[in-house]
């Protein structure tokens, strides 16, 4: 018997799109997650829509987690990590280890009696976000009166489905597939690494992930347990990327920024929204428009800041040089947004270890051939998507159906070149 | 008494002629003002026939006016409001008394008028107008029944230079050159160069024609706006409106005079055509402005 | 027709406690046609399908009724149990009690919950089965164009076993093909030669195609070589026409000679400056060279890494003095900014400046003024070769080759409406896939994924030779076609022809193979012949004679399945809490709600209607979305010509992660509308 | 085809005003074509006949069918029941339908719903066109197929008159096409200008004797 299935390691955009094609051509899929949701980073950005859809593709990205959550080929091993790897392409032997965790995922209903009956504050056991896939419970063992040594069995006694436990080990399971497709996606820039932008010492400045998260819980921008809204607004573009350490552009956080901009524009026209960038990056399907509809509204400084400093409580200070103007100026603001780019995954370094696959100066993912391919150099293990280097939502969706391509090709292959050879034999 | 119109046409003077536009109701005072005013500074009086479609004193009552005052009067006919019975009856009556002079045209639109519900006729074209009064000229009606005494017309229609597409137009044009008509005026005209390419496609047809420029002056930026929205057959460009709207206020009427009478000049100086015909209806006391600052008066 | 209705109710474990489910099942029970009612703790676990299983053959059910959570999650699980009870899977009928009940209101709800059964039994009772059953293709594909996309669809389409026909209008393969050469190092000779003596690759150069027939799986293509007319068919439809450069327009007519071309040897375009690059015969070496991009078209990446490749080479090649004036480096691409960089560092000097550049021709070199952004200054330069800025538009054949496929255009004018569905290689019509330039000037890495995802869906389509299919799921009654051409019209996905009836009648006929089931066409059918199972009249009247009865008052939204409605389950996760009097109903696309719906809804009581569908731009189905507002207008219309003040009809757009503005559209909706009378 | 489309809301409302059960009959043929008087819009205008009387407390009952052809008598008598139960016909057919209703049921009040129009063409989706007048002289043949009669503004034979703008549009509505400049370039297209040249004296306008009749020879 060939084996035909393949392993998708990573359940974030690209790693879905490779696994709902390979299921759909009739292979057999093991989608990996070390998560404990599908969907990856992309899964809870926000709709940016105005009066138009500002093709952002978020909701293209909830689409395809729902196919592939419900398709019969497809299984899905969340809390999950690659531990070994052995064969070779038509034949691999993975090992997983799949993370303790206390709630089944495949036995919890959502039902909400184990928050309710858990005896502590803030609760130990708590609803995933709104739009988490699969919709299971989630036991955080720091607040767990368990941890504290304490005997409490409350949740676990309660639960209608017997869907908890808690004497839990870590899984090893091996599974045997024809090829590998390694989309683990990637890290986003810890902005605190920029200490003078102030990122983590006040809380008016926010990454661009922090805002599309305000946005997806909100509904609109308001900070704070108050929830406020900012009046006036500056996007810092490049944190993380062309600079010193990062030789490369993220090729997200322009169009992203932008969208954000003109999204907060659309829900609240009087507010001030500042963008200070290096080089527009204005290039591609069905931006142009966007582009053009928000660039008189939306002020673009060429030049990006040094430093942000709090003024008074609640006014941040922007130091920048506008190259335009050519010189150093100062500005406030009550709210500025670091727009946070693409680093590789911190898994990435082990994760090649045990793959054996190589990595480029920058983290990511080596391939062979050319620009933007799929294969690495081992054979029948392929990259989808960001861990391979920066790609938009699309972009992560065409190269994760791009690597099922070649995955299904070369299984195709290597299975006919075993037939061909056990017929020389 | 003035000289008739035909008369006019055969000497190589430059040809004036203006419109007078009746008026709504029965009170003729208004236009026998504009009839002293201008019959002798004009050499005809072009009478319109509820213009624009909006229902007026008759054409015909207005050219006895003129008569009546010692103008030479133009009667104008569209085929609108009248079939070929009424049409023919109309011919006869005018030729009776002494209107010897008519302006074939097909008419504007009922849906630009003050009646929009009413029937449009149009059971004849003007090329088949012109054709008609050659024929009842020649003592027969259009039933071929013959008349008692005839009808004699100096015979004038309408061209529009600005039409877009101007084939279709020319190609009319031609028909009614072969019909057979004595002067061609035109519709509006602020392009020159328009002028001077229809009067070349005419002059190729038929030598003896006598070509009368189209004018209307425009008095106002926003008034431009509206003739080229709203008003059939014309096109002002787009610098003009922008000369009216740089006038200072209060003074478009001014303006509009004055690039009337530039209009004129020139098309009289560089022998453009034969002569104008100037249409400023509503404010017809402001034609001897015109005519005096075009100097022709 | 009495169908024994089985109902299954689900508590969620005990925790929907804001529901009385012994009242609700006894109301359950009461309801016509229901034989059975079954309470569960957890239906969607393995034990409860199990016993819904065993009751539906015990208690002989012929239709199911699911009153549990929402059917986003669960559907297709229970849609299984039918099946293995032997019933067919479209029989089901989902009362969302928990998202959209429960955990949407506050208090007592067992009368919404009871309304919600009440419609899905309604509707259980008049659903009609849905056969499936798997059509044969045919495994041929055409790939329209000859360049580097083309031919690689082709070859990695022959890998899998797919014969293909290249078409070109060129005489010669490859044309285009140097584009990618030129920026990377593919080789391309050998994939054209590769190509030639593939025996799964029919070559057909000189050759255009004329006219498209038919659908996925079976179109018929007239192709025209010389004086030839050749018919062919294939089951899928590649284009890879790429796309074409002309300079901008700045380059003005004193700079150009006829047809476009340069004057003189001193500006010239890319293709040009390859050439010269080339050129093992150059008399003379320029020693000054400047380039430009990004100041005609700012939307471009091809022109960014053409000019950065090119005036890398001549660096290299030459050593001459180089300047790149630009005003934003587009370098959103894989190894952009490290070409960038390289390109820097190895002397090449870039001017940044925000206006295009001022160009003159003089003595025998070209001068160039512009203001350098960073230096705050005016400079000023001549040189001996200046590469002309370049515009990346659509190919030519582009406008011809969409109207004669039926598909849209990008505001641009390349192919591939911007809908982001249609990301990254699909058209609105099954069967016709877009690859390369002729998508829009992407950049090299993403072409080459998107010849590799081609590559996936024509395997999915085709590989088999058969396409399992819905039957008739959407059918137009010959009998009642009147062949008025609309819903022929209207198809979003060119699913639907005229075809001719066993009497020969002409009638609309809708493809199983290439319909989407969204129902636009049903909606608008001005015969009422289009049957949309699952969604007919009959199916959505039953439901509004259920809606409001136990309430005073209620409002009824129509919610696309694809945005409005898991918004609506994601704002009862969220608690966001919004009127109780909401009934929704779960359309396929909000393109398939009839005015005739809506008026019913007003007819059995509703203040306020709702139609909920995809943001602008983004519909599943292309137009659904902007059909619905014009026909909620046109409702809206009808509403006010009858005076019946206070009843209020929307459009609202939203998208599935929109809770927030799913919660906003009701709660302002409900505000202002009331019945007259209430 | 016959084009039409609904009459105003308020004049249907007064038309039905004194009846309490009022037949909304709809015609399977043209006007189902045009969206006037297909089952659709039965269903529509019954509905809103219902809410606007329910409205007022004035209860409808609004009873809905839909015949192949209303100006087939066979074809009407297949709803003579639903006509008997109602104290009203509204008819959604053309003029020729709602007369044939009216003949058949000479106690019944038989209202049109709709305003017949005119003979026309779809252009698009929900688009129709005027294309014959039905004058019973056919001058098609001179004019490229192009009718002057009815696609032009003002019917003229002998070409187009002064208002023609904008590339060819009509001087009374800037979305219609001039019919001349229609009929200029197809014959330009056919190099048959010369037809355009020509004259044509005065059109027959009686060819048709009011009231039409024709007899078709026996076959």
């Amino acid at each position: 018997m060939e084996n035909k299935s393949v392993l998708v390691f990573g359940s974030g955009v690209s790693g879905v799109a490779s696994a709902l094609e390979l299921a759909n051509a009739g292979i057999s899929v093991y989608l990996v997650e070390k998560e404990a949701v599908v969907g990856g980073h992309s899964a809870s950005f926000c709709c940016k829509a105005t009066d138009v859809c500002s093709r952002c593709s978020a909701c293209v990205v909830l689409d395809k987690i729902k196919e592939a959550v419900a398709h019969p080929r497809i299984r899905v091993l969340t809390y999950s990590t690659i531990a070994r790897l052995t064969g070779e392409l038509g034949n691999f032997q993975v090992g997983i280890v799949k993370q303790p965790h206390h709630v089944d995922e495949q036995r919890c209903i959502a039902c909400g009696v184990c928050t309710e009956v858990c005896p502590v504050n803030p609760k130990a056991i708590h609803p995933p976000s709104a739009e988490a896939t699969p919709f299971s419970y989630v036991l955080d063992e720091g607040l767990c009166l368990r941890s504290k040594g304490e005997k409490c069995d409350v949740c676990r006694a309660n639960c209608p489905t017997q869907a908890i436990e808690f004497a839990l080990k870590p899984k090893e399971q091996e599974l045997n597939v024809g090829a590998i497709i390694v989309a683990t996606g990637f890290d986003v820039f810890d902005a605190r690494m920029k200490g003078s932008l102030g990122y983590g010492r006040y809380s008016n400045v926010l990454t661009g992930l922090d805002l599309e998260q305000v946005f997806t819980r909100e509904g609109r921008l308001r900070l704070g347990a108050d929830g406020k809204e900012p009046r006036n607004i500056a996007f810092v573009q490049c944190v993380g990327s062309r600079d010193e350490g990062h030789g490369y552009c993220s090729q997200v956080c322009c169009k992203y920024a932008m969208k954000l901009a003109g999204l907060i524009k659309y829900q609240s026209p009087d507010t001030r929204v500042t963008i200070f960038y290096i080089d527009l990056q204005t290039a591609g399907k069905g931006f142009a428009q966007f582009y053009e509809k928000y660039k008189q509204s939306i002020r673009f400084v060429r030049g990006v800041p040094v430093e942000v400093l709090q003024t008074l409580p609640g006014e941040l200070e922007v130091k920048f040089e506008d190259v335009s103007e050519g010189k150093v100026c100062r500005d406030t603001f009550d709210l500025v947004v670091l727009s946070v780019g693409i680093s590789p995954g911190r898994n990435s370094w082990d994760l090649a270890r045990i793959l054996g696959i190589n990595l480029t100066d920058e983290g990511f993912f080596d391939v062979r051939d050319s620009i933007g391919s799929n294969e690495t150099n081992v054979d029948g293990v392929f990259v989808a998507g960001t861990c391979q280097g920066p790609k938009d939502i699309p972009g992560s969706i065409s190269h994760g159906i791009a690597a099922a391509s070649k995955a299904m090709q070369v299984l195709g292959q290597s299975a006919s070149q075993r037939r061909g050879k056990q017929g020389s034999h | 008494m003035a000289k008739p119109f035909r008369e006019t046409l055969k000497t190589k003077r430059f040809v004036v002629t203006a419109e007078v536009g009746p008026v709504k109701g029965s009170s003729v005072s208004k236009a026998i003002e504009h009839i002293e005013l201008l019959k002798d500074k004009v050499d005809a009086l072009n009478v319109t026939d509820n213009q624009s479609s909006v229902m007026r004193y008759p054409s015909l009552g207005v050219c006895l006016l003129i008569k009546e005052h010692g103008g030479e009067p133009i009667l104008q006919v569209t085929c609108r409001d009248r079939n070929r019975l009424a049409i023919q009856a109309d011919l006869l009556f005018a030729c009776s008394r002494g209107v010897n002079n008519i302006l074939c045209l097909t008419g504007d639109s009922i849906d630009v008028g003050d009646h929009k519900e009413a029937k449009q006729v149009f059971d004849l074209d003007s090329v088949q107008l012109i054709h008609l009064v050659h024929t009842m000229k020649s003592g027969k009606d259009m039933a071929g029944n013959e008349l008692d005494g005839g009808i004699d017309f100096c015979i004038g229609t309408t061209g529009t230079p600005s039409a877009d597409p101007l084939e279709p137009q020319l190609i009319k044009v031609e028909k009614k050159l072969k019909a057979g008509v004595d002067f061609i005026q035109t519709q509006a005209v602020y392009e020159l160069d328009d002028l001077k390419r229809f009067v070349e496609f005419i002059r190729k047809r038929d030598r003896k024609v006598k070509i009368l420029g189209g004018i209307v002056p425009v008095i106002g930026a926003k008034m431009a706006a509206y003739m080229n929205e709203n008003v059939p057959g014309i096109s002002i460009p787009q610098r003009i409106i922008d000369e009216l709207s740089q006038a200072p206020k209060g003074t478009g009427i001014a303006k509009g005079i004055e690039i009337a009478a530039r209009m004129i000049r020139q098309m009289k100086e560089e022998k453009v055509c034969d002569g104008v015909h100037i249409m400023f209806i509503g404010r017809e006391e402001k034609v001897p402005e015109i005519l005096g600052a075009a100097g022709l008066l | 027709m009495d169908r024994r209705i089985g109902v299954f109710l689900c508590n969620c474990g005990g925790a929907i406690k804001n529901i009385d489910f012994d009242i609700a099942a006894g109301k359950a029970a009461a309801l016509p046609g229901v034989a059975s009612v079954d309470l569960s703790s957890n239906l969607c676990l393995e034990e409860g399908r199990e016993k819904m299983l065993s009751r539906i053959k015990e208690e002989h059910i012929e239709g199911v009724v699911v009153a549990a959570c929402s059917p986003e999650f669960q559907e297709h699980i229970f849609r299984g149990v039918l099946k293995e009870a032997g019933l067919n899977e479209h029989l089901l009928a989902m009362a969302n009690i928990r998202e959209q009940c429960s955990w949407a209101h506050e208090g007592d709800v067992t009368e919404k919950a009871v309304e919600l059964m009440e419609m899905a039994v309604r509707r259980a009772r008049s659903l009609q089965p849905i056969e499936k059953k798997e059509l044969p293709v045919n495994k041929e594909v055409l790939v329209v164009g000859g360049g580097f996309s083309a031919i690689n669809v082709a070859l990695q389409l022959s890998r899998i076993g797919l014969r293909t026909t290249l078409l070109q209008e060129e005489a010669l393969l490859g044309i285009g093909a140097e584009e990618s050469e030129r920026f990377c190092c593919f080789d391309t000779d050998s994939m054209i030669s590769a190509a030639e003596i593939d025996e799964n690759i029919e070559i057909l150069t000189s050759a255009q195609m004329t006219a498209v027939e038919g659908k996925v799986g079976d179109f018929r293509v007239v192709i025209r070589k010389g004086v030839e007319e050749i018919i062919r068919k294939y089951g899928a439809i590649v284009l890879a026409i790429g796309c074409q450069t002309r300079l901008a327009s700045d380059f003005g007519p004193e700079l150009r000679t006829g047809g476009g071309a340069i004057a003189g040897p001193n500006i010239v375009s890319q293709e040009q400056f390859c050439s010269m690059l080339v050129n093992p015969n150059l008399e003379k070496e320029p020693r000054t060279i400047c380039l430009m991009f990004d100041f005609s078209d700012e939307n471009s990446r091809f022109a960014a890494v053409a000019t950065l490749n090119n005036a890398l080479a001549a660096k290299k090649k030459w050593g001459s003095e180089i300047y790149v004036f630009y005003k934003n480096a587009k370098v959103d691409g894989q190894g952009m900014e490290r070409l960038y960089r390289e390109a820097r560092n190895c002397g090449v000097v870039f001017v940044k400046t925000d206006a295009s550049p001022r160009i003159a021709v003089e003595n025998g070199r070209v001068g160039i003024e512009a203001r350098d952004t960073f230096l705050g200054e005016d400079i000023s330069l001549a040189c001996d070769v200046l590469v002309a800025e370049e515009l990346y538009l659509p190919g030519e054949g582009t406008g011809t080759l969409n109207l004669l496929l039926n598909v849209r255009r990008d505001s641009r004018g390349f192919l591939q409406d911007e809908n982001v569905h249609l990301y990254p290689v699909g058209s609105e019509r099954k069967g016709i896939l877009f690859v390369g330039g002729c998508r829009g000037d992407s950049g090299i890495g993403s072409v080459l994924a998107d010849i590799s995802s081609v590559v996936m869906s024509v395997h999915e389509l085709l590989s088999a030779g058969r396409i399992p299919v819905d039957v008739e799921k959407v059918r137009a009654d010959p009998q009642k076609c009147v062949a008025c051409l609309t819903c022929i019209r209207v198809c979003p996905h060119g699913a639907i022809h005229l075809t001719r009836t066993d009497n020969s009648k002409e009638v609309a006929g809708i493809s199983d193979l290439a319909c989407y089931a969204c129902g636009i066409c049903a909606a608008i059918c001005p015969a009422k012949a289009i049957r949309f199972q699952g969604h007919r009249d009959e199916e959505i009247v039953t439901q509004l004679e259920a809606v409001g009865k136990a309430l005073n008052g209620c409002h009824v939204a129509f919610c696309c399945e694809r945005s409005a409605y898991p918004a609506a389950d994601l704002a009862g996760r969220l608690r966001l809490h919004y009127p109780e009097n909401l009934r929704i109903i779960r359309v396929p696309c909000a393109g398939q709600v009839d005015v005739f719906h809506i008026l019913k809804a007003f007819e059995k009581g509703a203040a306020a209607v709702l139609v909920m569908g995809c943001e602008e731009g983004a519909c599943h189905h292309i137009t659904g979305n902007t059909r619905a507002k014009e026909r909620v207008k046109y409702c809206d219309m009808l509403l006010k010509e009858i005076r019946v003040d206070g009843r209020r009809v929307a459009m609202f757009n939203l998208s599935p992660n929109a809770p927030h503005k799913f919660v906003g559209a009701v709660n302002e909706m409900i505000k202002t509308a009331k019945e007259p009378g209430r | 085809m016959i084009i039409a489309e609904r009459k105003p809301m308020e004049e249907i409302k007064e038309l039905v005003a004194p009846y309490k059960k009022v037949l909304v009959a709809g015609c399977g043929t043209c006007v189902t074509v045009c969206w006037a008087g297909g089952e659709k819009e039965v269903a529509i205008l019954a509905s809103q006949l219902r809410l606007a009387r329910s409205a007022k407390g004035n209860g409808i009952v609004a009873i809905e069918a839909t015949v192949e052809r209303q100006c087939e008598r066979e074809m009407v008598a297949e709803i003579k029941d639903k006509v008997a139960e109602a104290d009203a016909v509204l008819s959604l057919a053309c003029g020729s339908g709602v007369q044939t209703m009216a003949e058949m049921f000479e106690d019944k009040p038989v209202f049109p719903g709709v305003n017949t129009v005119f003979i026309g063409m779809p252009q698009g989706e929900g688009l129709w066109i005027e294309m014959c007048g039905g004058c019973g002289d056919c001058f098609l043949d001179r004019t490229g197929g192009v009718c002057p009669i009815v696609r032009c503004a003002k019917g003229l034979l002998n070409g187009p008159c002064g208002g023609t703008k904008r590339g060819g549009k009509c001087e009374i509505d800037p979305d219609k096409d001039c019919g001349w400049v229609l009929i200029y370039r197809r014959l330009e297209k056919q190099g048959r200008l010369d037809l355009m040249r020509n004259y044509y004296a005065p059109k027959n306008y009686r060819a048709v004797k009011r009231p039409g009749k024709i007899q078709a020879g026996k076959a």
